[in-house]
């Protein structure tokens, strides 16, 4: 099998959608890029000057042009809202909003518009709308550009929230977001566009809802998501050499959840960490605590443990940043210290 | 008048199935049996039809929280809307939506929205995929005078402009939004030449003549067609109820209501307008006709079941 | 003491610091109504049409004038934006949001703004703004005027969230948020405007983050929040005829959270239900499960039980919205299942 | 001209400290010492301080995500900045905000915002308070060519006018938002036409002379201090740098910087316009005093300690 970057799986995907159906579109800021510049008419009719300002969709313009790949002025009420309104009259729109931390200045366009539209009108309406943005801290890009709200997303009924860790998920479950009938909020992580790994040529999909044993263990269970998965990876690697076995679940889509996928886990261990890099409450390690604090109780041998950031910003100075990003170490010492309890 | 005798009448029919559904709504929700908030439409009935009646079902309408003669000038069934203001199982979005929430995509309509200024970037939307799919549809967003200062609605002007979508933003300037006229909330006081710094075509026009609505639709609509862009219009018209059922108005003037329901009758000045070609003995034979649909759609509303209380967890995709 | 009514509590609270500190001004939606209208002008010049639209703030505009009551546009981000850029540079603004699913067009102004600008301007700003509305389910007011996004405000770090149950408790609590350095989200829940009770004439304060046990017991602890407290203290009096001793906590405030508060009661109980409107997923119930799950586990007799909406929209259908609504009878079935466990 | 021969040395030494602060940056951030985005404002240097230059400490600006012209030019301490640019202890911000939150309240400074459109919000809240304490104070809020499309910008415009706020809109006009043109992105191509259409008065004026744009802000300051409401003012400018520190600018002519740099230097104009009040000599003195600042700036700022890692629950009332 090939071997590509995580940002190319995500172009692969985009790529594959947008030939296999006409009706995939592709609006956001710049996701082309060079409209309109000062450079000659000629450079400017075959330049993809930006591609997305992290080069994800650089290609995609000049394979399908003006009319699929769609550049917005800075406007992401009316990005989201146009995808909206499109998904729900025909088109299957992915709308980038380049850094999720925008949410705030546009979620009402999913908050109370496309999540709600299925259920709201009795079932009569289909809103098949992907909105693709970047999370996650460690690059210095301060308390405005590194959040990862996808603990807000998923607590938004109707709409599917995908966070995806590995080039081989990034690319199945953008191509079942795509083809899914509800909206998806679709999260990529900044830290993990050049990792590598395994990705099929062909189109594949992943079912949304279905968790990921990236590592099998018996003595505990890491859950984590997206970068914090390879941290939990790197955990059980480095204790299974001490003879502690780590299972490391990696749900990949936050909402829906496979509640069975984590519980099976968490019966088998009875010993659990929560990774999770959204928020120091109201968190996904919360969400997924209270679940097995209700439905698998009587499996547990010891407390679970949350390690999630402070409750506070991101910091942007690189030690205070690290400081706030949940640790290897951090990791590590909670599982040690469930082995001793 | 470019209107053939049918089509006048057909507008005659709907301005007043718009007029009847909201007064007898008045007296229903006054009688206690209608859950949520009303907010009734009266008054402003050249608008939704003038507009309307330059549209198709593959044309598409987002409205507001004032939607319910949005829905009927756009084909939304009676009936099923009265269900479901009333919540019932039968009403168009099976009880789950409400007055402020009826839609019907069939129809091309995307939904009251209660959301103050919502419509326009949902109708950009449409307006994408019409541009896209190349079926020389158009979308048209209903937003007050109100909604006129949401920053989505100015987001919406600015792209359809760049991206020259065809697409019609219909201001219904009626004079308030809940109890702050427009004349102190809308910076500039001018809707249109607001909307013109955007970049696109913008006219005021009288709201409550049906044909002063329909002549400057009809331009726009052709202009969307033809990929010549958006277009705002602004519809100068008059509110006759409060904001919703139960504002008493102690901001507007005494009698004001009465004079315009007396002057500003957009059903009167649409028959007197017609005086020719329409007789009184025909439009009251509709009148007579849409009342008695009314009262049918009321009765059976009334008595048709609530949704199944299990009904919760259907149309999503989770089951818990 | 005075008997008044919740709604009544709230102004009280407005008038009395709009009083004791002119630095505090209103904000918002026809907080005063009836600028501008049609009536003559002696007319407009002494109403106050709406004084917001529940009422709230009826009287204020006449008692302050508009310098201080401050009616606006439909422009929700200026609102919160405004009074966020008034907070750093000397006013005490109370912003009205009139119902607080409205967040999504204008979060930005807190999520990236006032809440982090304390933070990060390295602790040189202060961000003294309230933002008040209404949250809650139960009047058929439908899928976007019906939500309680108490979970998406308290996990934004930064920012203080209210959401109090009681005339007295609203009073305290909002005079306090006013006076608190911090931004506030002050969450009043509509089905307890009418609710009466004893509120003291003068102003004083409840600090934020101190819970309040409701009733006091021994066998079951039930947490719950704003309009959910009175169904807890429902359950807990009628289970207490029959011998079973609930202890209904309400932390009042989200954030911050009285852990100890919470963790005391537990200890004492070993058996929780958490009652929560906000959501089914990523919601108070999940984030204070969590808590409980990680701090007071070995106290646990019993699987936490959390009692939710389900995760969809709110319904309008009158028999639709009551079944989402978390019920007095779910909430007594689950005390008694725990009780038999 | 209306200026003093030391408020012209002020304003041109105003102005070379920008510069000189950004072209070091340039070259530091190639060396890669600096951690995050930097977005650099060289080229555009006469619109912070031809600004800033009728400002007092009481006045307060708001800035964008290029925001260091509009930092030095609003007094900020250049130490301050360049530590805080390098994520340390001893920045502006004890290195929690980095390049795109650099905050100086005691300045009027109310932050750096990397929320494209965020300060305009902000700033008519510096405006209230200052209306509302009759301070005389006003509030100036910048923003791009690019963020003027966000709907934050326009409620911002609209609640000015509405309130007659003492609020100055400025657009920065530098040709690009990002690697989009102007000319696309901005519905009816006129930024000061649309600004007009919120009901305000409006320039667009030439952001490269320091001259221009001081005299037009001159004006809308004292019109806000007066009580005369809000204005806009379009200064047009360019971009030297790319959108970001890597940006290879693929979309712009070739040899357009250089010319830029030749034709379009407002440095080089301010020197030509004041050859009768100011000697070559007189700024190049300031030009050597400026550059040893920021050499000091720099090395202080590599020399200086990181902050401790407890320092991340400081500043913020949750202790977890
Ligand atoms: C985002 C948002 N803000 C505020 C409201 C509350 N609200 C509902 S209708 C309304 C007034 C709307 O006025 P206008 O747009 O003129 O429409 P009209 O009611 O006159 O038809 C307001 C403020 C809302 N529903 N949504
Ligand atoms: C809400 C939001 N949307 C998008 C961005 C990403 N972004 C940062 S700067 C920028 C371009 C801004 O262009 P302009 O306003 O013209 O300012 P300039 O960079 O030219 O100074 C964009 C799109 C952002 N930071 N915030
Ligand atoms: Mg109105
Ligand atoms: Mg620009």
């Amino acid at each position: 099998m090939a071997i590509k970057t995580y940002r190319e799986a995500v172009k692969e995907a985009l790529a594959q959608e947008m030939e296999r159906d006409e009706r995939v579109v592709l609006i956001g800021e710049d996701v082309r890029g060079g409209q309109a510049g000062t450079a000659s008419p000629e450079k400017l009719a075959t330049i993809e000057a930006f591609g997305g300002v992290l080069g994800v969709t650089k290609g995609l313009w000049t394979q399908f042009g003006s009319s699929r790949v769609i550049d917005t002025p800075i406007t992401e009420s009316a990005i989201v809202g146009m995808a909206a309104g499109a998904a729900m009259t025909g088109l299957r729109p992915v709308a980038e909003l380049m850094f999720m931390d925008f949410f705030g200045v546009c979620y009402d366009m999913i908050y109370n518009q496309a999540a709600k539209f299925r259920y709201m009108f009795g079932g009569k309406a289909k809103t098949p709308l992907v909105m693709r943005g970047m999370i996650g801290a460690g690059f210095s890009a301060a308390a405005q550009h590194s959040q990862s709200p996808y603990n807000i997303f998923g607590s938004t009924p109707g709409v599917k929230v995908v966070v995806p860790s590995s080039p081989y998920d990034v690319k199945g479950l953008l191509i079942q977001s795509i083809r899914d009938e509800d909206p998806v909020i679709f999260c990529e992580h900044k830290a993990l566009y050049e990792l590598k790994g395994e990705v099929p040529e062909h189109a594949y999909t992943i079912p949304l809802g279905v968790a990921n044993y990236t590592r099998e263990g018996t003595d505990v269970t890491i859950i984590a998501l997206s970068a914090m998965v390879h941290k939990a990876n790197a955990v059980a690697d480095k204790l299974l050499k001490e003879g502690i076995s780590v299972e490391v679940v990696d749900p990949r889509t936050v909402s829906p959840l496979d509640e069975e996928g984590i519980l099976e886990s968490v019966a088998s261990t009875g010993r659990v960490v929560i990774v999770d890099e959204s928020s120091a409450r109201f968190g996904f390690a919360h969400d997924v605590a209270a679940l097995i604090a209700s439905q698998a109780f009587h499996h547990l041998k010891a407390p679970i443990v949350l390690i999630t950031p402070p409750h506070t910003p991101v910091p942007f100075s690189p030690p205070l940043e690290q400081a706030w990003i949940p640790s290897v170490e951090r990791i590590e010492a909670a599982v040690r210290k469930l082995m001793e309890a | 008048m470019s209107l053939t005798k049918p089509e006048l009448l057909q507008a005659y029919r709907k301005m007043y199935e718009i007029r009847a559904f909201e007064e007898r709504l008045h007296l229903e929700n006054t009688g206690g049996d209608i859950p949520g908030f009303i907010h009734l439409y009266t008054g402003e009935e050249a608008i939704a039809v003038g507009v309307c009646e330059n549209l198709t079902p593959q044309d598409y309408i987002g409205s507001t929280h004032r939607g319910h003669g949005h829905c009927i000038a756009k084909g939304c069934d009676i009936r099923g809307m009265m269900a479901e203001i009333f919540g019932k199982e039968t009403g168009l979005c099976r009880g789950k939506g409400g007055s402020m929430h009826i839609a019907d995509l069939e129809q091309g309509m995307l939904g009251a929205n209660a959301i103050v200024g919502g419509a326009p970037p949902l109708v950009i939307g449409a307006s994408l995929t019409a541009k896209t799919l190349g079926n020389k549809g158009v979308g048209v967003s209903f937003t007050g005078d109100g909604g006129s200062n949401q920053g989505l609605v100015f987001e919406a002007m600015n792209m359809a402009v760049v991206l020259q979508l065809p697409t019609i933003f219909i201001f219904e300037n009626n004079g308030f939004g809940e109890a702050t006229g427009h004349d102190y909330a809308v910076g500039g006081r001018n809707i249109t030449r607001r909307a013109e710094g955007f970049g696109m075509p913008a006219v005021r026009v009288d709201g409550v003549d049906f044909f002063a609505v329909y002549e400057a639709v009809k331009e726009a609509v052709q202009r969307a067609r033809e990929g010549g862009g958006p277009t705002a219009i602004e519809a100068m018209a008059y509110r006759w109820h409060g904001h919703f059922e139960g504002d008493p108005m102690l901001y507007r003037a005494e009698g004001e209501v009465e004079r315009l329901r007396a002057e500003k009758d957009p059903l009167k000045i649409f028959r007197s307008k017609t005086r020719k070609q329409l007789s009184d003995a025909e439009l009251d034979a509709i009148e007579t006709e849409v009342n008695a649909l009314v009262d049918e759609a009321v009765s059976k509303a009334k008595a048709d079941p609530y949704p199944p209380a299990e009904n919760v967890l259907t149309d999503v995709y989770a089951s818990y």
